[in-house]
């Protein structure tokens, strides 16, 4: 099986349905002949030409809107967002349109659009190149939002996002584009080729939406991560010798509680991580609805480890990002609670 | 520098503020006929004085005149009448429906009711809308049911859009429709997306993006003008210009550009300038425009001069704002009278077969709300379901939704 | 001692600090001449002249932008959008540019802005007249947000946020603009005039931002409300008969944990309520929040109750709004728990 | 209408894309001194042929001619080439420390400098700009200290914005220039709201926004424009059109507009069209553009046109999608070379003096260089502290994030 890294596998993911689907089409700021900043849609102007795929003026209310009327019409977009900081100018697009559409026109319209965008810190990109928005679209009904963690369910989850008839946010972090990332950056990078899940199945498969993956099976507690904190995680259960079991959400919306409840009432402590900021974060809805899930098989209280609540800081980078040692020592606080 | 002038802000205001005599007659208005009408295909850059004058029909003597006439059979402008006094009729008894508590909420398009009727006229069949919430004409022209439209207005058990939405806010794709959005200027850039996939697919079919003059504002409106451009997407982008934006006159919006339809030539597009209560004067002009995007040559933006005579919605007392006077004073006239004195000049109507025709068009509204009425109304009778509320939030419901439902009690 | 209206306590703390500080300046769509759709500029533009309180143009990213840029000079913009639902072609002006710049800048610039928007629902105004997203601001790092619940704070908290040197966002819960509200809509509304929080004292006074309220004492369980739901949460405990400690947070960020702490260590349970849709609504952050610091306090699962995960319908509004006998059963629910 | 034709999308693309060889002599450049200067009152629509031409002040001989040339004493144009010359070493210094990993990241400005040190020359001490990442000329010409911009750049312990930001997004209220956004646009509309604020305050200083062409498409734009147009706020508006944004070329920012500059005439904006690379014809558009700003007659939307000769960041390798030699082909020359040019046929500088100046402003470039590099580069030496982290989210520290820091450990 071809080995690919994440960036080639998206590119395969959107390669695959635009062969399949003449109604896919793909745009975006760069996307089109030069094939995207990172590189995730290289080739596919040239392989299927100007009108399914283009460079589009820079207003990322421009491109979801116009997205909208196209998905309205019956096409589906996939559409890049050149960074997810750079969202916000599409975000009426997204919530108030985008999500609602459906439902306000009682299924009379519809907007199946994929809305992709690298997401996350690590590669020293300060405040405007690092955010982690996922929070932002959690709480808006309407939208699916995803975040793979490995090149083998970037794609999958991909397909099954463009054949979604919902709007799905597809968030991409950039720090897993070239390699699995466990924070410690002091140390070299290792590449795709080396990790079993870069193996990827040419042509059409699908990952379902919805559905979690237990990365790392464990007995001590339960780890609810996505995107590079999957890779941290892992790295803090190794350090640590803590039998942490590690859940890759993989879709934050719709969540897989079927998944979450099974593990913390196996384990009965559960750690949260993610990038993003902590005040009101994913991990915020993650730690109620534990809670309200599995109150009485809580034996320690919940703990988040997050980004900080400052925006990313270019130099202390690394003083934000929650690495392995952070996470390692939530670990042990709640063993120890 | 200390030389310089103190900076001054400069605040735009209206003419006229209640307790002020509205008086027009220092504004020139065009007269009917006297505004060129190029071939299609003509150059953007050729045509830009078209954008500071306004087209204009039907002269004061009702006769239509110049080279935008003649573009509609006597049945047409017949069919035409009727249809605005069926949205008249239609608005009058929905903003009575709401007086009387039978619903929240209505918004009347009173004296604007060329501008969507004419329009949708020029359309061809599954050609997409982009309406505001001041369209209802379009609806109307497009034969899409009074019942239909009031059940929406009810949220009742027939509504179409099954209670969720405010009213006037409808949908029909069908009708070439699309669902209106409470945030303004979202449908724009949307317009121009739908006509572009229309490209991609290589169809005949075209769009039409609806906005007021205080939404040309949005940054939508922007987005949607930076992309139509780019693509030369096949869009129809309409600015209603009823001078009001609620109680913001449209000074604030428009600035120093004279005109809304002067915004097209930042972008290279042709821009036209119509008097928005001329039925004929729409029709030739959407016609136009439709030819140029069915013909591939590209967007054209259209400014509509008219004036929103009633309240912005029943949530609005305009009398807080602008003289009581000044719909009256307004120097384009009523649309509705215009066509009519039209129509009596060409011996095809009279004040009777009016008279007539006034009743039955409110005859028909009456028997279509009955109808509508035995389907309930907001707080009475037959209802949308709160099951509902939960469906087509996504296509399937996930999980987390169901549990809600149940916890809900539906 | 004056009685006001929730619309009069907020106009009359802008003419408070309009006539104080010349450089406190008013505006939005439809703010000017006419004071507003809900009046609470109200005469302004009249008294202090079309050069401190005029209309703008229809956008809201132009308001925040060009407020943020008068707040950089020196001023001190009070800007309205005209309701919450309508922030979000300004969100990225508010979470990019306000939010940031202070910290971005290292207090080169800074931006002392207020930014006042309606919230919430039950005034049949569907999905976007109803919004309550203050969660979208709690996720903010940089932002306060503000939601006063009566006419007495409603003043003291506006002149606080105008006062205060960093960005404020002010959710107006308009349901609560003319009277108190329980959530009985089937019951004739009470005006302010009948409610000892209508006694607004002339001239300047100040709530300060980040200290919560305790509206009603109780021994049996915290409820944690802001805005509306404190009326509906009072509602609950009178017919329920269940001695609910009722905290009206008023600011959500900075949140006063102390007060909420000191709450359900005494009573070991808690009652979160708010409008918005549920997932990732501030209730989660409330939830994980009381969870990490009363844990071992806790004898029963924190319960949310909350707006549906769905858009606000327009003829279901009853059934969406989380009124007395849903919070009720919730109180129920955790006293047996 | 099934006649109709099937309808294709247009999708702009540049003449050249590698493998081809770029030719721009079929490019009309118009004349040096050819197009006229209008009094600063004048009439916005009375000179909207001034959006579609290029205001030129150096000729190929070298020569100052026309009506916009001599605004400047001979000072002034040396001390113009000495900025741009050390605009451009601090650049190479930056760019060749970046590749060297004493940072994450740098921008050059390579081939646009006449823009940034002639514009800021222009402005008086109070004024403020609102930049973007492409405007280090309006801080060296406004005689900010290299050394600080460098502790910038290594996010060193001396840095101005400690370590917070990306490189290049520097701040000094100071100097008029207001802290760069990583996010396209959102500087146009507070450009605007500063300068509305001055005008409230009945001060006489004005504001200055700079955007690229890319980033005219994005939303905000439209919302400066509305907003100065309105107000008539005092702001001059400018667009640097470099020609490419990132991998984009400015077509499909532009669409089917000729220009950039007429995105003024849809908001009865004056707008001017001016060579980039021409410092004298930079100044003298400055000035007149910001007299009308100080007479309180406006704003003025200026652009300039320009190559971006470099690649768009440290990130970028711009032989992907453009050819290489197209920078060399570009018709309007280097602005260094040309107000060198200038100055010899002045009489007032020579090769031999050039060459002297080049090494000096090196040797100034490099000692300021060493001096911050003593205070650390981003992986080396001392740096910014975590600590500094949690401050200036607020203005004082709220008790979750003092929590959040002692958690973290500072
Ligand atoms: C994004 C957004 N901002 C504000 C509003 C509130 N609003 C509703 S209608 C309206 C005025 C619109 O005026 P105009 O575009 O001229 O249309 P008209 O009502 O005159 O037809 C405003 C400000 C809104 N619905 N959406
Ligand atoms: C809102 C937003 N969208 C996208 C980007 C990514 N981006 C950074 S620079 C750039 C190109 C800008 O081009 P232009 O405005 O022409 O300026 P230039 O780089 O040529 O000076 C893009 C797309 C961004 N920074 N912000
Ligand atoms: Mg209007
Ligand atoms: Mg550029």
């Amino acid at each position: 099986m071809p080995t690919m890294s994440m960036i080639e596998a998206i590119r395969d993911a959107h390669d695959v349905m635009m062969a399949r689907d003449d109604n896919v089409v793909v745009f975006g700021e760069d996307v089109g002949y030069f094939g995207g900043v990172f590189r995730c849609t290289r080739g596919l102007q040239q392989k299927y030409g100007r009108n399914r795929c283009f460079d589009t003026p820079i207003n990322e209310s421009g491109i979801v809107g116009t997205a909208i009327g196209m998905a309205a019409y019956g096409l589906r977009p996939c559409v890049e967002i050149q960074f997810a900081d750079y969202m916000y100018p599409a975000y009426d697009q997204l919530v108030s349109e985008a999500a609602r559409l459906r439902h306000r026109s009682a299924n009379d319209f519809s907007a199946p659009i994929t809305v992709r965008m690298p997401t996350g810190g690590g590669i020293f990109g300060a405040q405007t190149h690092s955010q982690s928005p996922e929070a932002l679209f959690t709480h808006v009904c309407g939208l699916k939002t995803v975040v793979p963690s490995n090149p083998y369910d970037a794609k999958g989850l991909l397909i099954s996002a463009i054949e979604t008839d919902d709007p799905v946010i597809f968030l991409e972090p950039k720090r897993l584009y070239n390699g699995p990332f466990d924070g410690h950056h002091e140390r070299p990078v290792v590449p795709w080729s080396k990790h079993p899940l870069s193996e990827v199945p040419e042509g059409y498969y699908t990952v379902p939406l919805g559905v979690a993956s237990v990365r790392r099976p464990g007995a001590a507690l339960t780890v609810l991560a996505y995107g590079t904190m999957v890779y941290v995680a892992e790295a803090a259960a190794a350090e640590t010798g803590i039998d942490a079991e590690i859940i890759d959400l993989r879709t934050l919306l719709p969540l897989d509680t079927d998944t979450i409840v099974a593990s913390v009432e196996k384990t009965r402590r559960c750690v949260i991580v993610h990038e993003a900021t902590r005040t009101s974060g994913f991990g915020a809805e993650l730690s109620a609805t534990v809670q309200e899930l599995c109150f009485y098989h809580l034996e320690a209280p919940i703990v988040r480890v997050t980004g900080w609540d400052t925006p990313y800081p270019h130099a202390q980078e690394w003083a934000y990002f929650p690495g392995p040692q952070r996470v390692g020592e939530a670990f042990r606080r709640v063993m120890e609670a | 520098m200390t030389s310089a002038p103190s900076l001054r802000l400069h605040v735009p205001e209206p003419e006229f503020r209640p307790g002020t005599k509205p008086d027009f007659s220092g504004v020139t208005i065009p007269h009917a006929g006297s505004v060129r009408r190029p071939p299609v295909d003509t150059a953007p850059e050729e045509i830009r004085d078209l954008a500071y004058s306004i087209i204009r029909v039907l002269n004061r003597a009702g006769e239509a005149v110049g080279p935008w006439a003649g573009e509609l059979s006597d049945e047409a402008l017949l069919a035409g009448l009727r249809t605005m006094m069926k949205v008249r009729a239609y608005d009058a008894r929905m903003q009575m429906a709401q007086r009387q508590g039978k619903t929240s909420f209505y918004m009347q398009c009173t004296g604007e009711e060329a501008i969507a009727c004419a329009f949708q006229m020029a359309l061809e069949p599954g050609d997409m809308n982009f309406p505001t919430y001041r369209q209802q004409g379009l609806l109307i022209a497009s034969g899409y049911p009074l019942v239909d439209m009031m059940c929406q207005i009810y949220s009742n058990s027939r509504d179409p859009l099954k209670g969720r939405q405010l009213p006037v806010m409808y949908s029909s794709k069908a009708h070439g429709f699309f669902s209106i959005s409470g945030n303004l200027g979202t449908q724009y850039p949307q317009a121009v997306g739908w006509a572009m996939a229309s490209a991609i697919k290589g169809d005949t079919r075209i769009a039409a993006g609806w906005i007021g003059d205080g939404s040309t504002a949005e940054s939508d409106f922007h987005s949607a003008l930076v992309f139509a451009s780019t693509y030369k997407a096949p869009v129809i982008l309409n600015i209603v210009n009823n001078q009001w934006a609620i109680s913001t006159f449209q000074g604030i919006a428009r600035g120093g550009s004279g005109t809304f339809a002067a915004r097209g030539h930042g972008f290279g597009i042709p821009a036209l300038r119509v008097d928005g209560n001329d039925y004929p004067a729409v029709y030739a002009v959407a016609k136009w425009a439709i030819e140029r995007a069915r013909r591939n040559l590209g967007p054209t933006l259209i400014e509509y001069v008219t004036y929103r005579a009633a309240a912005h919605s029943t949530s609005d007392d305009p009398s807080a704002y602008r003289p009581k006077e000044e719909s009256e004073a307004w120097p384009l006239g009523d649309p509705v009278e215009r066509l009519k004195n039209h129509l009596i000049v060409k011996q095809l109507w009279s004040d009777e077969r009016h008279a007539q025709a006034v009743a039955e068009v409110e005859a028909e509204v009456i028997a279509a709300q009955k109808e509508a009425e035995s389907f309930g109304t907001l707080h009475t009778g037959p209802k949308a379901s709160g099951r509902d509320m939960f469906v087509d939030v996504f296509k399937e419901m996930p999980p987390h939704l169901r549990r809600q439902r149940q916890e809900a009690g539906y």
